[in-house]
């Protein structure tokens, strides 16, 4: 898995490309925190790259949710793979987030 | 029966799950198919290492077969036992901050499958997971 | 030519597809000065579907942009087809705007 | 020699760019050959409506011919008399609120093409402009 941020007037874009699982999730839960931590509690998590999630990368997800919310922020996901998003709607994920299927909206977002 | 046994580490998890969709192409499932054999193998393994051995290591043993209706997997473990079917549902529902992220990895796992078997016996545990082929459903 | 508008959180969109000349840069200017004139004044102009552009659509941007910067807000340019960059370059506007190779960044902008 | 005559009114500056196009691809100019004409004949044919027939109408005739070395347009009207040749340089580098839009059509025309002719007689204006092919320069 890589993972790159952009940061923008009145968001951060995190994207991460590949796999993320028990051992990768680490990695994506330490790019949230790092942002959640400096303030920067608007973002977007372009999943565009990304080929696999498990229940690893959804526990991030929430805990990110939880507390960009509680910093007046908010994640947003982009371009969610089919199969990512299949699973997100299995795990009641969807209502916790706005779903955008590209980039540019999401930025918009916010 | 093809056979893998690895540690049980989490960068593990990509080998275990490699291997299981090698046996989910062989079953003859498409795309969405072989994704839902990784990710319930993947959810299986990965709390047999977290909550099974508790991080603490030993070996997880995964063989798949090919099942008249599809493709049947099992994991051996010698770690703490555990039978998902006992594991209670998760909260689907609650708002953003009374939201639970537990018990996510055992429902994926009862989604994507058709049937989950458990025995646990002096050997170890044994988890079999059972997905059918949809035409066949 | 087809105009079209979108509004995000910060900014809006005109998105503009065919050929600007001296008949159809009356379209443009009407959508630029109707946002400028409801306080939007921050604009991203979405060149891509852009086929050409004459003197009268720079015209056009020049006043965009002036009314923009006057009201705090600024006109930045998003995918402007090459040979219309090129004219761009040969009337000296070139830095009178900034100009971005995809819509996330421009959007990101504001 | 291929020649339209056109009602001096914007609607009819696609008309025009799209006659002038045809005689380019025959003259063998590539994209940014053609673009070029295109552009330096709706610049002529704009200025021709608003200054020299001040928006009130008027014919403009446009003619273009394979020339030895690329393509000669030439753009006839009967509206005041400018020769491009004698329009001063756009301000080119002053800052925003400082820029003028004006003299940007006979800049880019110039620009776009080699040499540019203008004569004005009792029959009318006559401007003819001028495009080598590139490989010829
Ligand atoms: N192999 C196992 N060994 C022991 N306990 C397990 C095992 N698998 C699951 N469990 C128990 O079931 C619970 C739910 O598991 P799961 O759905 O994967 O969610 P999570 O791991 O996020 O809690 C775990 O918290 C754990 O208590
Ligand atoms: N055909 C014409 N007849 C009369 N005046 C012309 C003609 N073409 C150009 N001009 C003069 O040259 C000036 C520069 O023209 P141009 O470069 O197209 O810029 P603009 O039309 O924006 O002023 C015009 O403002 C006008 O005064």
């Amino acid at each position: 898995m890589e993972i790159t941020t952009k940061t923008y007037k009145h968001c951060t874009v995190i994207k991460a490309s590949g796999r993320v699982d028990s051992e990768t999730s680490v990695a994506l839960r330490n790019a949230f925190e790092h942002l959640l931590d400096h303030d920067q509690a608007n973002i977007v998590f372009d999943m565009s790259a990304l080929e696999y999630m498990s229940s690893a990368g959804f526990r991030v997800l929430l805990s990110a949710q939880k507390t960009a919310k509680e910093k007046g922020g908010e994640v947003v996901l982009a371009m969610t793979p089919d199969l990512i998003a299949e699973s997100l709607e299995l795990t009641g994920f969807k209502p916790l987030f706005t779903l955008y299927d590209n980039l540019t909206d999401a930025v918009g977002h916010f | 029966m093809p056979s893998l046994t690895v540690e049980a580490r989490p960068q593990n998890l990509k080998k275990l799950r490699a291997f299981v969709e090698e046996g989910a192409r062989q079953a003859g499932f498409d795309r969405r198919g072989v994704y839902a054999v990784a990710l319930a193998v993947d959810e299986a393994a990965a709390n047999i290492m977290e909550h099974g051995y508790r991080g603490a290591g030993g070996l997880i043993t995964c063989s798949w077969e090919l099942h008249p209706r599809g493709l049947a997997i099992t994991l051996h473990d010698t770690g703490q036992a555990c039978d998902p079917n006992n594991v209670p549902p998760p909260d689907l529902d609650s708002g953003l901050f009374e939201r639970k992220a537990g018990g996510l990895g055992v429902h994926l796992m009862r989604q994507m499958m058709d049937e989950i078997r458990y025995r646990s016996t002096a050997e170890g545990n044994f988890l079999t997971l059972i997905k059918h082929r949809p035409q066949e459903h």
